[in-house]
């Protein structure tokens, strides 16, 4: 986990607020595994004061991917980035999803909601490379939040898209499309990135018919590296009676261990 | 012979304790110390002030526990930790193999717990010197805390002094009055050292829920929006005190640090930064003795008060 | 009938006075208020709290009178004005031609020259209340001023309240242990309404002459970096009171001014956001309006009080 | 004096640390006069918080240009400015030199320190405009600190340069330089823009040899437009008992009504 002080930022694509970002940085990208994620420097000097915390992308030797959404000032401003720029970056930071070998010849649900998209492709490609089978679901409220979607296809991913709105695809929550496509498949496991009140309906559905699954969280976060307890969630037989750092010992959690308040 | 960053003597006396240079990391900040390992060398540090630790384990307050205001950051962690006996059975061992000296945060629910953690800790090696808590803004209702007080804060030091066999670092409240009376309350009481500031009681309101932003409704504001502040408490205190005096409060830079050694500061303790810059207090010294070198000044204790207020 | 920004009923009661809406601008940050007039409609603002004034004309301290620091701004103006007769004469003919409420900042240096400027004033016409500083940091050492202990407050409030035919407006010092005790001290004696915060005692220090960056020494730090602290103060003392109270501390936007009013503020003051925009208190309160439009509040003075903390 | 809250910056000159913006402006361009500044917002958002103070280099029906030495944080966000970005500027601010017909015909001495010749080039031009002969002096400490030099040349002003160092023109303090001037010219104005310690020993000059002169003034400033009195300098004859905000009264004042500590 290293920290790139000056890591370049070769090449960014937008759709409206949302935002590519391909970065050069070996040390990072060779040691990423799906479900990591990275603290950026979103501003230059002290403003705002804290890094963000965005998930991997993607990544390779020479470096990695990220993909966010605008949510407030930090966002906004590193979305002002232009190619050439040098990004700060700490990571990959946190412990990722699983998918190992366990899975090959099996299929896996991806499931993303909105920017909860992000981590999921990294994982596909994974999860590919160990001869499982991805499935993915991508959901948003209307057709510009899921603007990934000619990607996931491109790469030859199973794609079931969602809209809240109907603009695009299953007309309803990615959930309720998940549920759906669970008639028809039984996966061997559930990957889901998204809104909490996304991956607790998830996880009920999971739960429910016993399939084993893993949750990426989301927190506001002061550190990344574990030392701030900023970042707890609720999560069973972990440590920390019961508040566990998501930086640290997530962001990544079996469903069954989460708990919702 | 010329200055030097190398030759620079960076090393602070606090008369029961030398640092290798003034730079401690602020409690609660950096961890436990081992978090931060792999970001810079520990051993380069003038001193590491562990997490803020009670007798036992503690839950801390529900989140979300962390909030960013204008070069600030409130926050209501409420002492998440894992308690004296767990500290002392994981975590010491592996700090007394670091070439650093080790501060213990003391906290404690009321005056028994603080005598009962340091009695424990007493019975426990390597570490340098307790500095007590006194002053959390995030565990009782509306900051409520022995240091808001000189009488208790007086009680309470009185009482640690003459349990403890390790020399005592009081941490002050900058919620008050006069931070100058509670102070004098501490060094009458026989604390070694003082060290401010601890965080400003402070709210976040979030407009579209109605609700604080912080799940314990106040928490603690640190960062550079209230080094100004700050640094007026260190000024005033080590104007009065004969004890040393830490300073915190928004650290990010070695010139920083030096304005708060100019106004007083013998050590200082560099807190929020550490999450912006994992290797922020080594950079914050190593800055130091770049000032010193281009400002030809041999030792960077000469610079400790001398801030010309006429 | 939708609500809509030209519908929403903006005005805020104070009970001794009705406001168009519930932005002030802050005292010692719009000057008299006439210097504004190129840049906004006076008539647009809920109120002007006019700068700081004592009986004579005052010097002020020598400069440098300001520095910044991280989102914030110390300033050590030392209340340099021209003095109620002064004040009387050329400028409050000119704002009683303007019609908006006009607060005037009272001073002193002991407490026979506030009741000698509230005697005086209270012979003058188109004034609406005026508002007791009696927590300026610049003037006295070290920041010493009434608002400091509840004594003092509840003393100088009481004799000014018998004296004065006008409403009174306490403005509080932040530099208090408890700001709720001298909130209640200042209602006990009578006073209509409470406003909060003053500046932070603060110390800006210059690393290469080794001198304070303000001529007074200490300062009062204001703006972004400080309203978490305030907005923090505005929620306890408008949780005890009955009288109403007035919050402020790093105002800039309208969504800025709503945490106070959640937090209990009836009205606001915009103080350092004004050196920035000249025009931004009227911002604020258009903002204000906006997103009442945007959440189908009819009044603004709904939002008064509703954080729910619970 | 509007608030412009969104002035094209059209085009941008640099030598090293130095900055020239010439910024689309007509309502502030057709106001200002010579010796009046603009309150600028060198940052996006409250970052930094203060407008800094910046005179007018040049103006016209257009717009204005500003000449600028990065002195700090503000100054150093304000040089990341490129062509197209839009400022947020007040102005024109303050009460101006004096050059009216009186100096028709005559001799004016213009005395520029370092960044401190930025006011002087409008001043120049407007002096030549009522038929007065404008002679600059610009000096700095290397020649690195003189950039304009070649402009006020192309413009057909006298100017004599001087260089701490030598390095360029007269070697010493430019106050000595004019000092040698005045041997050989008696100006009918000694206009002056620079660091405390020239405009104080300019003052002096000046003074023994009963010649009138205007000096522009430098502060920290809160406001710009006399709301703070955070500006104040001791000003002989002044509003405001001795502390007058140069601001509002100034930046320009008769050197003989300007008290120095
Ligand atoms: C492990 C992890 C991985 C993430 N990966 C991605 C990603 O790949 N792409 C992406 O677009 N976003 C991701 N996020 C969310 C991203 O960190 C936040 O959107 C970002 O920090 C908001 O910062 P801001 O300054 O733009 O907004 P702010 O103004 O700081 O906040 C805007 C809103 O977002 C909320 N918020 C702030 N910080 C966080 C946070 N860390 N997590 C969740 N909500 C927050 C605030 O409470 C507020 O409601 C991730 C978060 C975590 C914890
Ligand atoms: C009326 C007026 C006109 C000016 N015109 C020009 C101009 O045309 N070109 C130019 O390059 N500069 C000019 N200045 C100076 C310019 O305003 C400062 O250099 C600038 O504000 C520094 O801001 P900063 O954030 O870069 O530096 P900061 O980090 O704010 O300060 C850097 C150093 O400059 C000092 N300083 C800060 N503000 C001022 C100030 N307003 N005046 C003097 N010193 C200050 C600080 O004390 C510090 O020592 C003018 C100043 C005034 C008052
Ligand atoms: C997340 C967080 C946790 C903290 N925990 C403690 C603690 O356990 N004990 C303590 O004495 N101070 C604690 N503090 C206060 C810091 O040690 C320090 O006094 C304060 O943050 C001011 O310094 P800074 O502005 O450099 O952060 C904490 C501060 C933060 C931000
Ligand atoms: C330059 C300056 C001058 C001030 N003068 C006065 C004053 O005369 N009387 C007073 O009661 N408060 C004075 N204040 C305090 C403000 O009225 C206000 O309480 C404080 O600045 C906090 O609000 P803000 O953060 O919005 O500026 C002054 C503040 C500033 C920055
Ligand atoms: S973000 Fe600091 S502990 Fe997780
Ligand atoms: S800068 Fe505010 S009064 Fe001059």
């Amino acid at each position: 986990m290293p920290i790139e002080r000056s890591a370049r930022l070769r090449e960014v694509r937008s759709w409206d607020d949302h935002f590519l970002f391909s970065v050069d940085a070996p040390a990072v990208g060779k040691e990423a595994r799906p479900g990591q994620f990275v603290m950026v420097k979103v501003g230059e000097g002290a403003f705002p004061l804290l890094r963000r915390p965005l998930g991997v992308h993607d990544a390779g030797p020479e470096g990695f991917e990220l993909f966010f959404r605008v949510a407030g000032q930090g966002t906004a401003l590193l979305a002002r980035r232009k190619p050439g720029d040098l990004l700060d970056v700490i990571g990959p930071l946190g412990k990722g999803f699983t998918a190992g070998r366990g899975l090959a010849g099996r299929t896996a649900f991806l499931v993303g909601g909105g920017r909860g998209i992000a981590p999921l492709y990294f994982l596909a490609r994974a999860l590919t490379g160990v001869g499982a089978r991805p499935v993915v679901f991508y959901g948003g409220r209307t057709a510009a939040d899921v603007p990934l979607r000619d990607k996931f296809a491109a790469a030859g991913f199973e794609l079931h898209l969602s809209t809240d709105d109907g603009s695009l695809g299953f007309a309803g929550f990615v959930t309720s499309l998940v549920e759906r496509e669970l008639g028809r498949a039984e996966p061997a496991m559930v990957y889901a990135c998204g809104p909490d009140p996304m991956m607790k309906a998830l996880a009920a559905i999971t739960a429910r018919r016993g399939l084993p699954s893993e949750l990426s969280l989301e927190s506001v976060m002061g550190c990344g590296i574990g030392a701030c307890w900023g970042c707890v969630h609720r999560i069973k037989g972990g440590t920390g009676d019961g508040w566990v750092k998501i930086c640290e010992e997530g962001p990544v959690f079996p469903g069954e261990r989460v708990l919702w308040p | 012979m010329a200055v030097t960053a190398k030759t620079v003597d960076l090393t602070a006396d606090l008369g029961f304790l030398k640092l290798r240079n003034p730079v401690l990391t602020a409690s609660g900040t950096f961890g436990y110390g081992l978090e931060f390992g792999p970001y810079l060398d520990l051993e380069k540090l003038g001193g590491i002030v562990v997490k803020g630790l009670y007798y036992g384990p503690r839950e801390g307050n529900p989140p979300p526990r962390l909030v960013e205001t204008p070069s600030g950051l409130i926050n209501a962690i409420g002492l998440q930790g894992i308690g004296v006996e767990a500290f002392a059975a994981k975590v010491l061992p592996e700090l007394r193999r670091i070439d650093t000296a080790v501060v213990v945060n003391v906290c404690g629910a009321d005056d028994d717990e603080y005598a009962a953690v340091v009695e424990f800790l007493d019975g426990q090696e390597g570490i340098a010197a307790y500095e007590l808590n006194i002053s959390c803004p995030n565990v009782k209702k509306e900051g409520a805390c022995p240091a808001l007080s000189p009488r208790t804060t007086f009680d309470l030091v009185k009482r640690l002094k003459a349990a403890s066999r390790r020399p005592l670092i009081t941490k002050l409240s900058p919620n008050v009055t006069s931070i100058v009376e509670i102070a004098l309350a501490a060094e009458e009481a026989g604390t070694d050292a003082v060290a401010l500031v601890n965080t400003f009681l402070a709210l976040a309101v979030d407009l579209e829920t109605r609700r604080p932003k912080l799940g314990n409704v106040y928490g603690g504001l640190s960062g550079p929006a209230i080094k100004p502040i700050a640094l007026r408490m260190v000024h005033q205190v080590a104007s009065r005190l004969k004890a040393p005096v830490i300073g915190m409060g928004g650290i990010m830079t070695g010139a920083d640090a030096l304005e708060f050694m100019m106004a007083g500061a013998a050590a200082v303790e560099v807190g929020t930064a550490s999450f912006v810059d994992p290797d922020a207090a080594v950079r914050v010294a190593d800055e130091m003795a770049r000032w010193c070198e281009s400002h030809g000044i041999a030792a960077v204790r000469d610079v400790v008060g001398t801030l010309k207020t006429s």
